[in-house]
């Protein structure tokens, strides 16, 4: 733009004193451009963070909505069940494992929630049972969580693992989840896990 | 999955247990903000925090199984996130990056230096980096700093928007040749250069500025981040995107084989501000290495169509020229001001896209249909409480910021239109071949092409 | 220049398709959501035929008290609520009588015959006189006690803990007599096995003990001295059963025997006879609000059913015909 | 550098092999992501079809058939994730081979030959380029306008719908409105002295009016005082208070309430409804025989309520403001809602019966906020409650297949309830002498006090019409045309007359005459006793399904197209 004006500047006059009158515009012109590049580097500096923002699930708000499967860049998605243990009741009936049709507590494929049964049952003892997220093959659907959080504790909980995450500048899932509770919390916190 | 990634992942689980966030203990990397005294106060007021929050604890307990067996329930495995240190390697990279581009494309005059900067580039930002440290799209996080007030901006990002506009303010643009891991994928497929036409040169070169002007009004409002949301090539990193974003993705690489920088020149919204910086630039690279013999031997070497020519200039009628400025000068107020009233005019319908308007369009909808649509959306605003009259007020005041943020974008747009015009203007006198500082890229394909100090290239 | 027109006819054509491109993009689709491929469709289960509907009155009161925790009723007919660190005395119709505070927020409350208020703090119990001054204070249970219910029968006090699953029962002056619910046979109905914060108890019109094992979706009944008298319940996500991980959340003998309980997860409010045969439903989701978890319930003297909605603060009154 | 000519013709080689590999494997993917976006193995609608069957019969054969289709499911979700990610490797791959052999067949470009040209001159040059600006402004311009103008439709303003919105909720809140009506309510003598909702006051089905006209004629204009014609239509019955006549008409689109001065037909005012919170937007399915405003009307003098198919309720001062609106929702009901309203003090009675619930609402005349609400027993029905005041109090009797019931006024509380009825109720029920009669074609008539059935009959069903009982009598019509009189004592047949038209309006008695009108408009009048004594038979001119209302002197009839109020001359 300022290209221009230097070229007006130049056409209607000739000669070397001319020029030197335009390169003291351009001067003026970088001198302009490095104050406000310093001066809006200063303003960010002051609002900026050293510890890095990451997305994560806010799991209050998360209403399970099913986007973070399908919505993630990545071809399985970053979002992934995590089992606060501290949370968990042990139950047999396991409202996040079991439909909640099931009749039979047993681990078979059609009593099981989970579309690609990563999430495992473990006898303790009686009348407990342990279950455990096999992450490699969760897809972060959140069926399970739904389950847990209406029948049972609410101790599964969809979050964001960092180890897959891409830290897109906008995240995909964030923008779709009608809920709003994909955030941007500070790197050192991490996760944002009940407990 | 096989049994060998299996144990890999339990051994990186055991290890990453090392790395779990400790918020009790300030983190080592960072030791000079915590010396300060607001580190301090942070520290104990924290300490504070989790004090009271011991207390108020009992509320959320769980009654906890008690085991026979000694069973001992595991805890949750997280992994931390990529540790803050990472993000000034990242940015130290774009720093040398720069330099050795700026060596090689000022001092060494050596393309191949340049096409081995830009693979480097492209290994550590796409491959590495999986092409999410941009400085193309820190323009939105800095318009979102710039717009709202509570948006906290990593000091990496801004070092991705600086870095690279000091740059060019020295050096021209020498952060497209290839340090851009965009500019340089497309820089390195580039195979044979079919020229455009005018026809669609021109035109197409006001899309950039149409992409920046959007993408700073929907980040500045904090609807969306379009330059990363459609951004082509970060699909082929990551080796997943949109079935539509991957077919665009396919095509500007195709594209770019044949015709020069595709996204550079009619998409890219940062090569706006920087081609601006690149005018005023300090220094910048020439096609020869000292003075033009006008050999007219490079006149098509360019493939971004950046070598500004000497034309004849023929004598017109007396005064045309002058009533030409004068006509442009006086379209200047006229075309910003009609294009910031359209800008306004079109607010409307671009808040859509901003998601707190279109879930009040939703539920207004909702509303006045007298039934629910169901959507997600509905449903979770439904039980989250909120009266739909304070969404409404949201979406207002968004729509508030849209008409403001719109006719400004609109003005912004028809300056440029208008500058353009006034260009067409203007006579520029030149003798020598030389590049269009603005619109080069400093990609170095001219030098083969002049044959001036051949003789000394060689013996270097 | 033929060359030209067509590339005004190019030009138009794009600019057509541009034009088409952004009018789909602004029009929105309200009538097609997108559906959740994963939803679990809670929705249908939570379809109550009409017919199990139990006829009745029904009316409600809005509660000047947010996050209540606890309902009561005392012998008049009032309303007793805990929450916010205070218990707020109401007329059935929800005029306040009376607030005062309390150190913590009660986590459970009953009235005694002589019109006296048992509260529980988390962990121990403290009891105080109708017009809000405190007359005693129990010892502590154990130190992360959580009490969830209080009976109170003449004479005798019982406590459900939720954190080790135990009640406890105590004279009237507050002397411990004896623990309830845990047998040696953990598989034994009257194993407690209590999952969650969820853990209710009540007194029967023959002064029984009733406490509900919701772990295992059993209501049991206890003799007086700690056996096990009976019990009933059957899982099943149907309207007669208790489905999830802790159902039923809370109940309520009537004075014929019958039983009232409340359910989270499916959230409804049920009947059952004396012997735990499903009789109706009084109540179902669409009465509450989507998130409502953990309905306390209360009765009236003149058989009403107060219902504590806290997320809410609403307290449902139905009075069955 | 140049490359020689066989590391050139190999490079060609690979190009061309690597961009056909390129193609294969694009097109596998390509088909790898429609097949699983169209189908996703693991929502499979097969198993969760299945799994409802397995609820229905459980049996070992079927989970086995699941747990094998489950796995196959898995493997292929898991399977085409692989080949996905494969894809791309070998994509990538390819692509990088493809330009690569590409470059090294291009080899380097020569430095041209420099071709003496047609060189434009400097402005030549910039002239077209500032056309061809121009032009790409031009289609920017165009398209924005375009888009602002054409999306216009589906955007909102917000700034100004929130303030609309603030006033509409203050309006609806009921602080303004309250002061419209007054508090006080007619008492019981008041509202039996006029004809205040369908089939007279509390819907018994008497007028205390006199003076009645008692013949008149439509065509010669004998004894018609007025006649105008009504802009919407509506099967709703006229009432009347004072010197007011309220009329409710409706369509697919509109709904609206008109009223009528009596003494000189002049409408005095027309109140659109709409803006009622929660009305839907599509009108429902409906039938001729009941249409969009087949309920009829009441008021208090005060307020007047209307309640249309849509399940739209809404009260107007009798001066036309407009104090609450609300939707009780729309109606599931395949012929139309056609209950008519009653009040009773402060409570306005609402039967709402459709296929999925059948309620019994009392709302808060002056506020629109619901007392109480009950669910009965049985199923549809299009009869209307009567009010019967008892003391102090009053009963609301309601009549449904197979149910006839008395609730509390004040409390919807369920006094008695009969097994009786079948099929689907249209007439209400009527009262008399502390019984109650309730009757429907193909059941039964029957008399019921206090819970207990006295008699039944089965001659002379109605269907439509509902019966009236007056003195010792009980009259029913039928839409046979059929006009039959009871005894209420035994339920014997005292005399009964055949009409050539049947009737759909329900008779009334005032004066000690029967006015019953008919289907074609015409209206016969009978001398109330023990034996059929036709007192006249007068034309109206046009259709009627509507049953007449009384005003002092006055008789109005709603016909198909117009409002007729007879009158002696």
């Amino acid at each position: 733009m300022s290209d221009q004006h230097s070229n007006k500047l130049k056409s209607g006059n000739t000669g070397n004193k001319k020029i030197g009158r335009r390169e003291f515009f351009k001067t003026g012109l970088r001198a302009a451009a490095l104050i406000s590049l310093g001066s809006a580097t200063g303003y960010l500096l002051s609002k900026s963070t050293l510890d890095d923002p990451v997305w994560q699930i806010d799991p209050e708000k998360c209403v399970q909505c099913g986007r973070c499967a399908t919505h993630c860049v990545l071809p399985v998605s970053a979002v992934k069940c995590m089992h606060v243990y501290k949370m968990c009741g042990y139950c047999d009936l396991c409202g996040g494992y079991f439909r909640p049709q099931v009749k039979k507590l047993d681990t078979g494929a059609e009593n099981q929630l989970c579309p690609t049964k990563a999430l495992k049952r473990t006898f303790v003892e009686p009348p407990y049972y342990r279950y455990d997220i096999d992450e490699e093959l969760c897809n972060g659907c959140g069926k399970c969580v739904e389950g847990c959080g209406s029948f049972g504790n609410g101790s599964l909980q969809l979050q964001i693992n960092h180890n897959i995450c891409t830290n897109c500048n906008k995240c995909a899932i964030a923008r779709v989840c009608p809920a709003g509770a994909i955030i941007r919390i500070p790197a050192s916190k991490g996760y944002l896990l009940k407990k | 999955m096989s049994l060998a990634t299996k144990a890999m992942r339990t051994e990186v689980n055991h290890q990453k247990t090392d790395f779990e966030p400790n918020i009790s203990t300030s983190s080592p990397g960072k030791p000079f903000v915590w010396t300060t005294f607001t580190g301090l106060l942070r520290v104990v007021l924290l300490l504070i925090v989790l004090l009271s929050y011991q207390s108020s604890f009992a509320e959320a307990r769980f009654p906890k199984p008690e085991f026979e067996s000694g069973h001992v329930p595991p805890e949750t495995q997280t992994v931390a996130p990529r540790a803050a240190k990472w993000e000034y390697v990242d940015v130290a990279v774009l720093f040398v990056l720069l330099c050795v581009m700026s060596w090689f494309v000022l001092g060494k005059r050596s393309r191949k230096g340049i096409v081995w900067t830009a693979v480097a580039s492209v290994l550590y930002f796409g491959v590495y980096r999986l092409g999410c440290v941009c400085s193309v799209g820190s323009i939105q996080n800095i318009s979102m700093s710039l717009s709202q007030a509570d948006y906290i901006i990593p000091l990496s990002v801004i070092a991705f928007f600086v870095l690279p506009l000091l740059f060019t303010l020295f050096f021209g643009r020498t952060f497209c040749a290839g340090v851009c891991f965009m500019g340089a994928i497309q820089e390195l497929v580039h195979i044979k250069t079919v020229k455009l036409p005018l026809w669609l040169t021109k035109p197409l070169s006001f899309l950039p500025y149409i992409y920046l002007g959007l993408a700073v009004l929907l980040a500045a409002t904090g609807a969306d981040f379009i330059i990363c949301r459609y951004d082509p090539f970060i699909g082929f990193f990551r080796m997943s995107a949109d079935f539509g974003m991957v077919i665009f993705g396919v095509i500007i690489v195709v594209l770019s084989m044949f015709i020069g920088r595709p996204y550079c020149r009619f998409l890219c919204p940062y090569g706006v501000l920087l081609g601006w910086m690149s005018t005023l630039s300090f220094r910048h690279t020439t096609i020869s290495p000292s003075s033009c013999v006008q050999c007219k031997l490079c006149e098509d070497s360019c493939p971004v169509n950046a070598i500004a020519k000497p034309l004849p200039v023929k004598t017109e009628k007396p005064n045309q020229g002058r009533r030409r400025l004068i006509f442009m000068l006086l379209l200047l107020p006229v075309l910003v001001i009609s294009a910031a009233w359209l800008g306004r005019s079109i607010s409307g319908t671009l808040s859509g896209i901003h998601p707190t308007v279109s879930l009040a369009q939703e539920i207004k909808w909702e509303n006045d249909q007298g039934r629910k649509t169901n959507s997600e959306e509905s449903q979770a605003f439904h039980s989250s409480g909120i009266p739909a009259e304070q969404l409404f007020q949201d979406a207002g005041e968004i729509q508030r910021q849209f008409r403001l943020g719109s006719s400004l974008t609109g003005a912004f747009l028809g300056l440029v239109l208008a500058l353009a015009l006034l260009k067409t203007a203007v006579l520029k006198k030149q003798k020598n071949y030389e590049p269009d500082k603005a619109n080069c890229v400093s990609c170095g394909r001219c030098y083969r092409y002049c044959p001036v100090g051949k003789a000394n290239s060689v013996s270097l | 220049m033929k060359n030209r027109i067509w590339i005004y006819l190019l030009v138009l054509l794009l600019t057509f398709l541009l034009i088409i491109l952004f009018n789909r993009l602004a029009k929105p689709d309200f009538e097609n959501p997108a559906q959740n491929p994963y939803d679990l469709s809670l929705d249908s289960l939570a379809q109550i035929p009409p017919e199990l509907y139990l006829p009745l009155d029904y009316s409600y009161i809005d509660l000047p008290l947010p996050q209540a925790k606890a309902l009561a009723t005392d012998s008049a007919g009032n309303l007793l609520v805990a929450g916010q660190q205070s218990i707020l005395v109401l007329t059935c119709e929800g005029k306040e009588l009376l607030r005062f505070n309390t150190p913590q927020t009660a986590t459970a409350l009953a009235v005694d015959h002589q019109q006296r208020i048992y509260c529980a703090l988390e962990n121990h119990l403290a009891l105080y006189s109708m017009q809000g001054d405190l007359l005693k204070t129990f010892p502590e249970l154990h130190p992360g006690a959580y009490i969830t219910s209080i009976a109170y029968s003449p004479g005798r006090i019982y406590l459900a803990e939720a954190v080790k699953g135990d009640v406890y029962e105590f004279t009237g002056d507050g002397e411990f007599v004896k623990s309830y619910g845990k047998g040696r046979d953990k598989t034994a109905p009257d194993f407690l096995n209590i999952p969650s914060l969820y853990f209710d108890l009540a007194i029967g019109p023959d002064n029984s003990l009733w406490v509900t094992n919701t772990g295992k979706h059993k209501l049991v009944n206890f003799h007086a001295d700690g056996s096990l008298r009976s019990y009933w319940g059957v899982t099943s996500a149907a309207p007669e059963g208790f489905c999830g991980c802790c159902n039923p959340t809370h109940i309520v003998l009537m004075e014929d025997g019958s039983f009232i309980t409340a359910e989270k997860g499916i959230v409804r409010i049920k009947k059952y006879n004396y012997g735990g045969g499903f009789i109706g439903v009084l109540a179902g989701p669409e009465r509450f609000g989507p998130k409502a978890v953990g309905l306390d319930l209360a009765k009236g003297p003149e058989e009403q059913i107060y219902v504590l909605e806290a997320e809410n603060n609403k307290i449902h009154c139905f009075r069955l015909k | 550098m140049k490359n020689s000519p066989a590391i050139k013709k190999l490079a060609g080689y690979l190009a061309l092999l690597s961009l056909t590999f390129i193609l294969i494997v694009g097109l596998l993917m390509i088909l790898n992501h429609l097949q699983i976006k169209t189908h996703n193995p693991i929502e499979s609608k097969a198993i969760e079809q299945l799994i409802i069957q397995l609820e229905k019969e459980d049996n070992q054969q079927l989970r086995e058939e699941i747990r094998a289709l489950d796995l196959l499911a898995r493997k292929a979700y898991f399977s085409s994730l692989w080949q996905l990610k494969t894809g791309a490797w070998l994509l990538i791959g390819f692509g990088l081979l493809f330009v690569v052999s590409l470059k090294v067949y291009n080899g380097q470009t020569e430095v041209p030959e420099v071709q003496p040209g047609k060189v434009l001159h400097f402005w030549a040059l910039k002239s077209k380029e500032r056309h061809w600006i121009a032009l790409g402004a031009g289609i920017v311009l165009v398209v924005a306008l375009v888009v602002s103008f054409s999306t216009r439709a589906y955007y909102t303003d917000f700034n100004s719908y929130a303030a609309g919105e603030k006033k509409a909720l203050s309006a609806a809140e009921g602080e303004a409105s309250t002061a419209l009506l007054p508090d006080n309510f007619p008492d019981i003598e008041e509202i039996l002295a006029e004809h205040p909702s369908f089939r007279g006051a509390f819907g018994l089905g008497h007028s205390r009016h006199s003076e009645l006209p008692v013949e008149w004629d439509a065509g010669s204009g004998k004894n018609i005082l007025w006649k105008t014609a009504v802009p919407l239509p509506g099967l709703n019955s006229p009432i009347v208070w004072g010197e007011r006549v309220f009329l409710a008409g409706a369509d697919e689109n509109s709904r609206k309430v008109f009223c009528y001065n009596s003494e000189n037909g002049e409408l005095l005012w027309e109140r659109e409804v709409n803006n009622i919170p929660g009305s839907p937007a599509e009108a429902p399915e409906v039938t001729d025989d009941t249409g969009y405003s087949a309920s009829g009307m009441t008021t208090d003098g005060q307020g007047v309520y209307a309640i249309f198919a849509n399940g739209d309720l809404v009260c107007f001062t009798v001066e036309g403001e407009q104090v609450w609106g609300l939707n009780l929702g729309q109606p599931d009901n395949h012929y139309g809602h056609s209950s008519s309203l009653q009040l009773y003090r402060d409570k306005l009675i609402v039967q709402l019966d459709d296929n999925q619930a059948r309620r019994l609402l009392a709302i808060l005349a002056r506020s629109g906020k619901s007392l109480w609400e009950i669910k009965r027993e049985g199923d549809i029905s299009w009869s209307s409650p009567i009010i019967v005041p008892k003391g102090e109090s009053a009963e609301i009797i309601v009549n449904n297949s197979p149910y006839v019931a008395a609730y509390k006024v004040d409390n919807g509380e369920e006094l008695w309830k009969v097994n009786c009825l079948s099929g689907e109720i249209g007439p209400s029920p009527a009262y008399g002498n502390g019984m109650v009669f309730a009757v429907n074609e193909y059941a039964k008539l029957v008399a019921i006090k206090e819970g207990e059935i006295l008699w039944e009959n089965y001659n002379f069903l109605s269907d439509v019409s509902s019966p009236v009982a007056y003195g010792d009598y009980l009259f029913c019509t039928t839409s046979y045309g059929d006009l039959a009189c009871l005894s209420q004592q035994d339920g014997s047949l005292l005399w009964h007359h055949e009409f050539d038209n049947g009737f759909y309006g329900s008779p009334v008695v005032a004066e000690d005459k029967l006015y019953c009108t008919d289907r074609a408009g015409g209206t016969i009048v009978v001398e109330v006793g023990p034996e059929f004594k036709l007192l006249s038979h007068s034309p109206l001119g046009e259709r009627s399904d509507a049953t007449p209302a009384f005003a002092q002197g006055k008789i109005f009839i709603r016909g198909y197209e117009h409002l007729f109020c007879i009158s002696k001359q």
